[in-house]
């Protein structure tokens, strides 16, 4: 089938989501790919929601901005999206469907009205109605026979009339088929990775779009990890920043403004090389800004939040596969550095569901990297070393008595005022680290760029939008190609070709990726491309900008 | 491996003749009697004088940032609930930047013991108002005197059912060293405020309070709020130095968790495994209806 | 310039029947009561559900960040004690992010009436617990129910001396109007934490609170701190409403630096004057001597 | 008088700071400009602290490292900074002067010791001793005519021993002059900077090296300041915002972690368009660090500190002048553009006294920049405007109502959703007062840039040291020259030589200036030059780099 976007408007509360996942697991169960990205806004009841599919052959894990189907479930959303819906697109809506007289006629009750509008999307998508009936079965499953059986009817019903509505312009069914994708977001992947990663704490303050990580833990028990949730995000990362300290893998997830409270904290780890793991889920600022949009503005603050100098990692997975990886990489990376680990998502990476092959884990998952205390006579815990990475003993896990403080200290632990020997010692204990930290980190991924003449520089969750403008391009004859980076602090040493033109492609309105390739390489950009409304970048963005 | 044989020749910072002193001997003596081995004791404190103990005890230690002593030690409590976690800090640190931190573990009624070095002052500032200096009192930033009223943590402590709440003086060794042998003892949060003078920037010489201290009376009822609110709530110049609320331990924090995980250290409780994970892994993946051939064909 | 014409098209993103239209409704009846003209009116609040008040209020407004509501009220009402200000928000902002600029604000009794939307969940970010919420009910965070004691503001307002502490209930709303009339016009702190169940998140129907509710006994006195703290004490399942506790005003903050200056506004304050700084410049220099030739050559 | 480098050593609480005043107004009344450096520990009592003093026929307002003459209290510090004293430099000790006794014999009790010591300084010298009685009667004046007279005899005493012992080696006495100096901190101007900017609220949370602008205020009413401590710094800083939005001028001043507390409110403050100034004294970090010592480490941090994208201006004087016009201007940019302003000082700044011609105030002094209501037909807060700067009423000013919010919001300050029109042209309204404040930026200072071959390149409070380099190098013939920032965010558009090579100087172990220049102006440093010990950078740390 062809790339086919489908998007389910309606207001908060009206049930898009559920209409969505339905119609996502159908189409997944008849065996195609399905890309679900959300939009709402920051309320509970009312205003203008969608889920949108997308929904083809191969996957498009990349946002589209036209749809080709629209299902309106009011007026208002109606209004609000018809713009998006393409020339000859399909509009099901109130105004041209009467759902509610279908669900009471055909279910029983206005309450089945969902069910009549997924069966007509149904009829719009070439899905065919039977499978959705299962879903609608499976979801209501609960709920009684009775129940399962209205919707059942009522779908079939939105189906049956949308089918002769639409006539010539209903797609035909598609065949089945035995694809298998998983299906899921960054943010299910960063929990699960932190789990396999022996995460066993993990302490956070609520916040958009960020809660479902913790909501996680605390829903799964089996994960292995104590949730627990703050008074503020300052007791957060104190929290976990205590139980690393006593040995406990440990992590906490925020969105800007609450780790704009936690700054004081990331100093605080560098200083006392105690591991902490941060999830960064952006969204548009400044301040409160859009709480439930996306956004990639927290790029140049989180490489340099914290006062004085300490290293540190910044990652920025692009999707669930990678977000798997990045967070067993931060936890490795956070444990054999001593040091804090920044992980940036956004809320389009948070809230989509991607269609990937089957995640597995990687072979070896490096575990917790504690010192063995029978190999230690007189324990100090900054030794200096060559690497600058002194043996860690945790709090309370040995006879050995282990000394942390937020003062420049000395290898023992404690409060110094020596500056001449002592100070400069410590200073460069922590940058060697950096150093070191700086000889491993993963070079952007390529794509395409060995011929390109004109090289889209992009990072984290922008990488999908990024591939498909190139394919595009590449299509129309251009020679274009990519660089994509999910490490982005210590920046690895590389080479820019001389003769390719740079264009940096991010989520944010005054380049900040461009100003960190011209600071780190000395690279100058002859573009910037920047999204700044809210919403994801996508291709045609890209392609405008570029046209 | 050696015993702990700990670089104690850290040479102590206070000022020559502070009650802090008081306190250190007290706590040693406290952990003694307890007998609880250095390395089953964790000391966690802020920044400020009193936050500088921790330094001066043969014990592990967390000194963290000014204010988080609270959630650190929360952390390394929840983490290893072998060890025995102090809090031992300033009244600065504690009921000033960190207030919201103790306001919340009332809530929570982590096993801790919270000691306050209540000097009424920010010491290594150098001299300005902490959230117990009395009204009118005039410091080296409040010229004019004090003008709002202290904070009266105790009795905050106490309408949050904390369920072991104390007054010290630093200058009585024997009476503070039982009261913190009782706190450390006593299961879930144990708040000690301790009146330690500042004899550099304090109002009054350390006599001055041990004029002014008196003894829990012998039959207040350690168990009655009203009673014991009456005693915490901070007279500017009379001191109920004792226990003066105590009831029954209630479930401290994670007790469900422990429940079902036990109670050794996290760091070192069996791996999840590999299973678990993939069976979530396994969970994403819809499977297609077209694999089961006896489906229908939709 | 035109009489104030405000952009009162503003839609109302709460839910439909949401009690906290009870609470503007009953705001706006007390401002009117009071005869308050809007510009004279400043309304602050944090961000959560009840925080969009002010949007929906002919007032001034100050919509800050998520618990910095009090400071940035306290800022605003020294800068121009002549407009009445008023904090309305949430119960996780208020007492959770924003708890200690709350507890210290209890010492400054600053002129300001802090009204808390006290829903017991945190709703805007869809309903887990706030730190109001009884032990044991279940969110879409704790799933297993609340394992932690609430926080009981009330009675810590009252141990620090609040002079005006009252318990309302959003579902009542001549009582709540009433209570808010008097809330204003009293000076100092006045706090006013106000029952709204959230018919979303929320475990409890408005029906539920409503049986539950009881006005505060004629016979109490609100001047007796014990008998208020037994009323302010959140029994999960019973709510005395009505006003728990009040006293005669204590000074209010800045009180000794309003008397230096007056009460205007510190914007149209007169000038300092070029002068006042010449003269701290005209210090930093130290004469010669050798100017002063009487004086000897050393 | 040659250039000389004294410094006073002993314990905290020793008196080593009388000493340091008494003498150094003693040079001051004769005619002498004196420049006076701290040095001390973060305790109370004990350890080593010291004042120095750099004399001389002119200013030299920079650190020396060596010592002419080490007057050492006890015999710790003596250990401590004998090192520091140059060969054939002049030791005063009770090693080798009786203090005690002198002072129990000419003053009656041992508590004129410190008076003996002063005189005997002054032997070393060349002051003559009778001005240093008159400073010491001025300085006693309040405990009775017998103390003064006591401290007179003793400090006789020290000088008339010291001038016998010495003999050559004493410094001849020095002739009367009647050259004028002001004597004054960095800090003292920023104080009077913001109360002659009509600063009229500030709050703070007491931190090291911040805590003395609050106590100016607090101490000397007649400034017009209103001065609270609050809580937290989270507490200062949204006070000083709710001060601000009700018209009222207003300030907070902390350390980098009091600032990382404050990095939530500083966005705030971008997105509500309402001025505040926040003076950033550095210290040396990470978290704890250093609390008493010096450092320029928190650059970086203060312009990217902040969640979303907003403009900010970020400020660093290089002196008690340049700090009073920083102060002026801090509130003038902050109110012109409704922004953030961020005033960079370290403890050297605020803890040192520069000697300088009399300090006057500019002529012209930009107040408030409140819109008149009476021109406002329909107020509306953020209207948009051609330079994105939109007509300010405060809070309660008049009639027409006030609306700020930190959510994202229309021009009448409502939250908004509308992500098609409004929020694109919001941000841009916010970057474009950006542009406009870049224009009118200072470009850096310039000493003998014209023809050098080598330019050192700093910022801030290392001025007098990078000057007295190039002097010393331009003396041995070297083309060395300098550019100073003390603007350096935005930073302005400018040009740097193909020619020339550059070097960075400044107190951190990074390079975060190198880093911004190659980010802002794609120039390669040749060096960087940085020194983290704790101390201030200083002419001797250059040469070596460079030699
Ligand atoms: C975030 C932060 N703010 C401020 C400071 C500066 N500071 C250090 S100690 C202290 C107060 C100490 O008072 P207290 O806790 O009562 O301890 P004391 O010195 O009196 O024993 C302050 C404000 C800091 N280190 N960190
Ligand atoms: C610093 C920060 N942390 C977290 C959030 C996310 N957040 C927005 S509203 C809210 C809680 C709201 O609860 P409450 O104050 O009780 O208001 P309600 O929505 O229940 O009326 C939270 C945690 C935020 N905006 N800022
Ligand atoms: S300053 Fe005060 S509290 Fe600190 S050590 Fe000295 S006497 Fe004790
Ligand atoms: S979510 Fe709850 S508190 Fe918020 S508007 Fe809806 S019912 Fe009211
Ligand atoms: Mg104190
Ligand atoms: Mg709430």
């Amino acid at each position: 089938m062809n790339d086919r976007n489908v998007v389910i408007a309606g207001a908060a509360g009206e049930g898009i989501q559920t209409i969505g996942d339905v119609v996502a697991t159908s189409f997944l169960a008849h065996g195609y790919p399905v890309f679900l990205t959300q939009e709402f806004e920051s309320r509970i009841r009312g205003g203008n929601s969608s889920t949108t599919l997308r929904i083809g052959s191969a996957p498009h894990n990349a946002p589209r901005r036209d749809a080709d189907v629209l299902l309106a479930l009011n007026r208002v959303s109606q209004q609000h999206y018809a713009p998006q819906l393409r020339e000859g697109g399909i509009l099901i809506s109130p105004e041209v469907f009467a759902f509610r007289d279908l669900a009471k006629e055909h279910g029983g009750s206005e309450r089945y009205a969902n069910a009549v509008a997924a069966g007509a999307l149904c009829a719009a998508t070439g899905m065919p109605v039977a499978v959705l009936e299962r879903r609608l079965r499976e979801t209501f499953a609960g709920h009684g026979e009775e129940v399962a059986a209205a919707n059942a009817r009522a779908a079939q019903a939105g189906y049956d009339q949308a089918l002769g509505r639409l006539g010539e312009r209903a797609e035909r069914p598609l065949p089945p088929r035995t694809h298998r994708y998983a299906f899921a977001s960054a943010h299910d992947a960063i929990a699960l990775g932190a789990a396999a990663a022996e995460c066993r704490f993990m302490a956070a303050y609520p916040m958009s779009p960020s809660t479902h990580l913790i909501t996680t833990f605390a829903r799964h028990p089996e994960l292995g990890v104590f949730a627990e949730q703050a008074e503020d995000e300052i007791a957060a990362i104190h929290m976990g920043l205590g139980a690393s300290a006593a040995g406990a893998r440990a992590m906490t997830a925020t969105s800007g403004g609450g780790f704009a409270l936690m700054v004081e904290a990331v100093s605080l780890a560098g200083m006392i090389e105690t591991p902490i793991v941060i999830v960064l889920a952006q969204r548009p600022g400044p301040a409160t800004g859009l709480p439930t949009r996306t956004a990639q503005e927290d790029l140049l603050f989180a490489i340099r939040a914290g006062h004085g100098e300490a290293p540190r990692a910044v990652l920025a997975p692009s999707d669930p596969q990678d977000a798997l990886r990045a967070a067993i990489r931060a936890f490795d990376l956070a444990d054999r550095y001593q040091i804090p680990v920044i992980v940036l998502t956004d809320q389009y990476l948070a809230d989509s569901r991607f269609a990937l092959p089957p995640v597995e884990l990687p072979d070896a998952i490096p575990g917790p990297q504690l010192a063995d205390p029978a190999s230690i006579e007189r324990y100090a815990r900054y030794r200096l070393t060559d690497d600058g990475v002194s043996p860690r003993l945790a709090l309370g896990q040995s006879e050995h008595l282990v000394c942390l403080d937020s003062d420049e200290h000395t290898e023992q632990g404690h409060i110094t005022e020596d500056l001449d020997t002592v100070r400069p010692a410590m200073v460069e204990k922590r940058l060697e680290k950096g150093r070191r930290l700086k000889g491993e980190i993963a070079p952007p991924s390529r794509n395409a760029v060995d011929d390109a003449d004109l090289v889209l520089v992009g990072w984290g969750s922008t990488k999908g939008a990024i591939d498909e403008a190139v394919s595009i391009l590449r299509d129309s004859g251009r020679r274009v190609g990519a660089l994509h980076f999910t490490e982005l602090w210590p920046l690895p040493a590389m080479e820019f070709s001389e003769t390719a033109r740079y264009w940096t492609a991010e989520g944010n309105a005054t380049g900040q990726l461009a100003q960190l390739l011209r600071m780190e390489y000395g690279v100058e950009t002859e573009g910037r491309i920047g999204r700044y409304d809210g919403r994801p970048l996508d291709a045609a963005t890209i392609l405008e900008a570029l046209s | 491996m050696t015993t702990p044989e700990r670089d104690l020749a850290v040479e102590n910072q206070w000022c020559p003749g502070c009650p802090n002193y008081g306190i250190l001997a007290a706590l040693k003596r406290a952990l003694e009697r307890l007998d609880l081995p250095p390395h089953r004791v964790c000391l966690v404190s802020g920044i400020g004088q009193a936050a500088k103990l921790p330094h001066y005890v043969d014990a592990h230690v967390f000194n963290g940032l000014h204010g988080r002593a609270i959630p650190a030690a929360i952390g390394i409590q929840v983490a290893n609930p072998e060890m025995t976690t102090i809090v031992t800090s300033g009244d600065g640190d504690l009921y000033g930047e960190g207030g919201n931190h103790l306001l919340h573990a009332f809530r929570r009624n982590p096993n801790l013991t919270v000691i306050v070095h209540n000097n009424r002052i920010y010491a290594l500032t150098k001299g300005q108002a902490s959230p117990t200096t009395p009204l009118g009192e005039r410091t080296r930033l409040q010229f004019d005197g004090v003008d709002v009223d202290p904070a009266q943590m105790l009795a905050t402590a106490i309408v949050h059912n904390c369920t072991f709440v104390a007054r010290g003086f630093a200058g009585d060794l024997d009476g503070l060293a039982a009261i913190l042998e009782r706190a450390i003892a006593h299961r879930g949060l144990s708040l000690v405020d301790v009146i330690q003078p500042c004899i550099t920037w304090g109002s009054h010489p350390v006599d001055w309070y041990r004029e002014r201290v008196f003894a829990v009376p012998e039959d207040h009822d350690p168990t009655q709020r009203d009673a014991a609110i009456r005693l915490a709530l901070d007279a500017p110049d009379r001191f109920a130095i004792g226990v003066l609320y105590e009831t029954e331990p209630r479930p401290t924090f994670a007790t469900a968790y422990r429940k079902r995980v036990g109670s050794g250290p996290l760091a070192w409780m069996p791996r999840i495994g590999r299973a678990a994970i993939e069976t979530h892994l396994a969970a994403w993946v819809v499977d297609p209806e077209g694999k089961e051939p006896t489906k229908e064909k939709g």
